[in-house]
């Protein structure tokens, strides 16, 4: 009823837990049974272990989060040796997030990435393009095409291309990414905010901007979805402010193969169990076999 | 100590001085001094839980001190006798209890008192000195006198004990070891002093936090070891780890 | 030391009531003095009324309100004749925000505006052009740079362009607009979302998208009102999600002139003098002469 | 009759039918049978006002029965004595009272009684039926009783009364003028016996508000008359006027 098949894995059911929101997986086990979920995304993985930034690096707004972590994480290699192993004994799908500096970065994370047994690996392509300024790889679909075009030609692994919501045209991102052989598309990553202490007169986080996750984002998120699954062929999956059931399901109607929650972990270890139960339950009382009936029937 | 996710009624929400309330809770709860549960009491705004101290612990009640700080806190404040609570916890690493011995003093700033009540309830043949510094009202010391052996109080205006800042009499040379929690520039001082003398220091840092857990990475800090995180490497540090990296 | 210059018009204070949310000021004057507020936007403007959309038209959400009110308007001509004489006697800025739905609708819009005793006119490109497939003015920089090239050689009066957060580039969108003329730009207009009746299966809206606005949107607001301070000359205004005080203070510390709220107004009729009190009395306790000591201070 | 804006204590919040309150809160308060105030009793979560209908005035107080739907009128139900509320009012045209003469029949679904409870007390010199139908569980009927000439109430269990729809014992023809609030396709059933039997007949409609005042546009629906805002040209409206544009 609820198992769902994206780039012929199959997860036992559509819910994921969200890149950056979960660590490994591990923080969580002490609280349930993590195996339950569709999937886990891991932290975002760069080559080199990254300290992240400095400063503040949390900051609440209505219904938002915005968050400046700045890609912390123990660098790949790291991650395989010692996070790996833990997650591999879990019986739920596993998706390594991938970010990097430049497209040589990117491939070196691909050719590690292709030795493990992850079941996918997520392409963060927010992550500021070191060589073109600090834009990110995400704005522009003719940058974007470039680094998922090479990641693709070299992963053994299906590749999932996460969107950036602040791309100049989402649509055009994700046609320009399939084309570039792109296995799924997954949106939204965070929106590019802010917020400035007005006593201190300066922003609140060291790097200006930051980003917005959370409740605050779901009605725009759901609308990219719903654009961008009518564009592509491949699944969607999607992400953007899921704090209940009923939000996971308005992202499967406009068009989602799965949903991935974030921020909303931060409300209850467990919320993805609910969430799944929520949606096991509606579908019952619609009388609806299987979750794929409902994928995009809002878009009828 | 597994940390679990679960709701529980409440006993009592009292202001024990003017913004300062004491909260108590109905049920069995586990933690050592020093941890600290993730409080919420409201659906979607604010969007995330509040770290709290644990104050005590007694058989059928947990207890925290809190000060009204901005939203969440205010929420707690009108919280009353039967309302529910959700707590997520007990987080964190807490005191390593067993290990602190001889003479011991205990340098807290106004609601840094809230968690070091219990280190002190906690600790086992120690001779305790309380140092208590407050901005103008003074609270909890009936509770202090109970347990320690002896109190110190300052006030900023005045208004009850030393006028000043309770670093300005607390000296660590006469002490084995120096637990502490306050303000951030109070608990820098205590460190350096600390450390200039040679002594053994714990403080318990405060960051915002998302998750509670180690997962989100929002609450760390740089120390001698590296990045760690406040809510699960934490809260409590050794002076060594985070003198000059604050 | 709350009064600020936009076009060489002075206003009171820089809180102004934000296009749509206000009427045509009468319906708040009940309820208070709108004399005190900086400056009042009407309701957009066409040069045909409008009826608006059909189906259901507000959606709340977390921090948010969806709305899908289609510009429904009695006209300019009605609005002249009818509405105007009223403001007319108010002792604050009047802006009247125009959309059309060609060049030419807003060429005529202006010329009927020009007559009139109006402060300004804010031209509103998030509307849809009907005659490039409907997508709005406002989302590609060339486009919009037409109409605000158009209008500005046609207007007698200073021109505030009103950008749509769906812009592709909202830095190269102001700059853009400045180079073909206008006098003032102010930002945020309503985000494209939207939201499922899971029950229905079906958008909620008619016309599926709506704009999103309130607290929820704040974040991105003002980091996009502090980049596009950062790129243009011109006086700006802030708009998106300002609920109190301390929300305006940071929209004039990202650098805006002046803001508007917009749907706080819903949330309590004279929440602008609130807001306009915060100020001043922010001002007060931290020893700052006036407003524009401040503006654009987190930038520095 | 201004409208404000007001901040006001709450006398009693009383369930008095499963999940339907009587709201009382105390001040004095204006309003004709038919208006509405926007009322909230939260921060920012939900964002909007709630409009409820006046179900009654007296010198001192004002009273509201709401039945509870979604989150805000969930808020309202956990209100207690004391608590303050903000109010919006009193918003909409209201029933044209004084032109309303001869035989009358009130018609509810539900909820819809509320506000009609108020308009048959102040109708002056008028022979009221009232038709009140609901689901399941019957309230109001004590105070109904007290002020129509004839009662008829029917639940669609049958656990109290005629077991149907209200509309299936009322007839229009007795009647002079018809008043009737309920669920929407109720209120199109009667207005159209209404109007097939050539009498007046007011509904009361409801919509989705942000402004309640007439600004936002929000609420509008179509009418014989052209665009029409529910809070400020209604929600009162002519059977005449809505029908065929629901
Ligand atoms: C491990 C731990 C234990 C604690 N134990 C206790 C305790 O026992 N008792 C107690 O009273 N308190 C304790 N605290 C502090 C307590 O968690 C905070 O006071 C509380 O979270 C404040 O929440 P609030 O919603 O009331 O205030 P907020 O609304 O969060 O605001 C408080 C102030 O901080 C500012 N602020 C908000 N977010 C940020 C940010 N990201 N960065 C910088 N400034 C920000 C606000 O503008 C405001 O001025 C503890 C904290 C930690 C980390
Ligand atoms: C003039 C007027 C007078 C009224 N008088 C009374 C009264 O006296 N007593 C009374 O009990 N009620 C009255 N109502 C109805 C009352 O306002 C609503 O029941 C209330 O606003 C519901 O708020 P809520 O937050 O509890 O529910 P909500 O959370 O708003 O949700 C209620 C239901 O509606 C759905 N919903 C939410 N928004 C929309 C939307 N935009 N479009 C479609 N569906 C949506 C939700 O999904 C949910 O199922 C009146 C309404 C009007 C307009
Ligand atoms: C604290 C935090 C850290 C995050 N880290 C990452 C990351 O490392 N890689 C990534 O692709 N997305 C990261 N994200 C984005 C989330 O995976 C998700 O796309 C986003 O938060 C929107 O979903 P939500 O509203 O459910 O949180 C992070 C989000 C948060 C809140
Ligand atoms: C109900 C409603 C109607 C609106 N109508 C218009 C309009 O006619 N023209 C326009 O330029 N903006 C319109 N807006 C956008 C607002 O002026 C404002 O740009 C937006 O709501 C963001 O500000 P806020 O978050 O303070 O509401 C409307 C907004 C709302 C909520
Ligand atoms: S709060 Fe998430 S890691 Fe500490
Ligand atoms: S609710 Fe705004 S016009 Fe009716």
């Amino acid at each position: 009823m609820l198992s769902v098949n994206i780039c012929d894995v199959e997860l036992k059911n559509p819910v994921i837990a969200a890149s950056g929101t979960f660590g490994f997986g591990k923080e969580y086990s002490g609280f349930f049974d993590v195996s339950k979920l569709g999937g886990i995304c891991t932290k975002g993985l760069t080559i080199h272990k990254k300290e992240g930034n400095k400063g503040i690096r949390l900051y609440e707004t209505t219904g938002g989060l915005i968050n400046s972590i700045g890609l912390q994480n123990p660098g790949i290699d790291n991650f395989i040796s010692n996070e790996l192993p833990f997650m591999n004994e879990l019986d739920t799908g596993i998706i390594a997030n991938l970010g990097g500096g430049s497209i040589e970065e990117y491939i070196e994370g691909i050719y590690k990435l292709n030795e493990t047994n992850v079941d996918f690996i997520e392409l963060n392509i927010s992550c500021p393009n070191v060589k073109a300024g600090g834009m990110a790889f995400g704005i522009k679909s003719s940058v974007a095409y470039k680094v998922v075009l090479e990641v693709c030609k070299l992963s053994k692994k299906p590749i999932i291309v996460k969107l950036s919501p602040n791309a100049e045209d989402i649509v055009d991102m994700a046609i320009k990414c399939c084309e570039a052989g792109a296995g799924a598309i997954s949106l939204v990553n965070t929106f590019k905010a802010m917020a400035i202490d007005i006593y201190n007169k300066k922003p609140v986080f060291d790097n200006v901007f930051a980003g917005l996750s959370g409740p605050a984002i779901k009605p725009i998120a759901l609308r990219m979805v719903y654009e961008v699954s009518n564009a592509v062929e491949v699944p969607v999956i999607g992400i953007g402010g899921i704090m209940d059931w009923k939000d996971a399901i308005e992202f499967i109607m406009a068009g989602a193969a799965a949903v991935q929650v974030g921020t909303a972990n931060f409300i209850k270890p467990d919320i993805s169990l609910d969430i799944i139960q929520g949606i096991e339950a509606f579908l019952k009382a619609e009388g609806i076999k299987s979750i794929n009936e409902i994928k995009g029937i809002a878009r009828r | 100590m597994q940390s679990k996710h679960m709701k529980a009624k409440i006993l009592e929400n009292k202001e024990i001085a003017q913004s300062i309330f004491k909260l108590i809770i109905k049920g069995k709860f586990e933690g050592k001094s020093g941890q600290f549960y993730m409080l919420r009491s409201w659906n979607r705004e604010p969007l995330l839980s509040r770290p709290i101290s644990i104050h005590n612990i007694d058989e059928n009640k947990i207890e925290f001190l809190y000060e009204i700080r901005g939203k969440g806190t205010e929420i707690f404040s009108n919280l009353e006798k039967d309302d529910y609570i959700e707590l997520l916890g007990p987080l964190g690493n807490g005191f390593d209890i067993d290990n602190i011995k001889g003479r011991v003093a205990i340098v807290t700033g106004g609601i840094g008192i809230a968690p070091m009540y219990y280190v002190a309830k906690s600790l086992n043949g120690c001779v305790i000195d309380f140092y208590a510094g407050f901005r103008d009202i003074a609270y909890l010391i009936d509770d202090i006198n109970k347990i320690a052996n002896r109190v110190y109080i300052s006030t900023d205006t005045g208004s009850y004990g030393y006028k000043g800042f309770i670093t300005e009499i607390f000296d660590s040379i006469n002490y084995d070891i120096i637990l502490c929690c306050g303000p951030n520039i109070m608990m820098d001082k205590v460190v350096k002093t600390c450390l200039d003398n040679n002594k053994k220091i714990y403080i318990s840092k405060e960051n915002y936090m998302a998750c509670g857990i180690g997962a989100c990475l929002g609450c760390t800090c740089s120390t001698s070891n590296g990045m760690k995180t406040v809510c699960k490497d934490g809260p409590v540090f050794s002076g060594e780890e985070v003198m000059n990296y604050a």
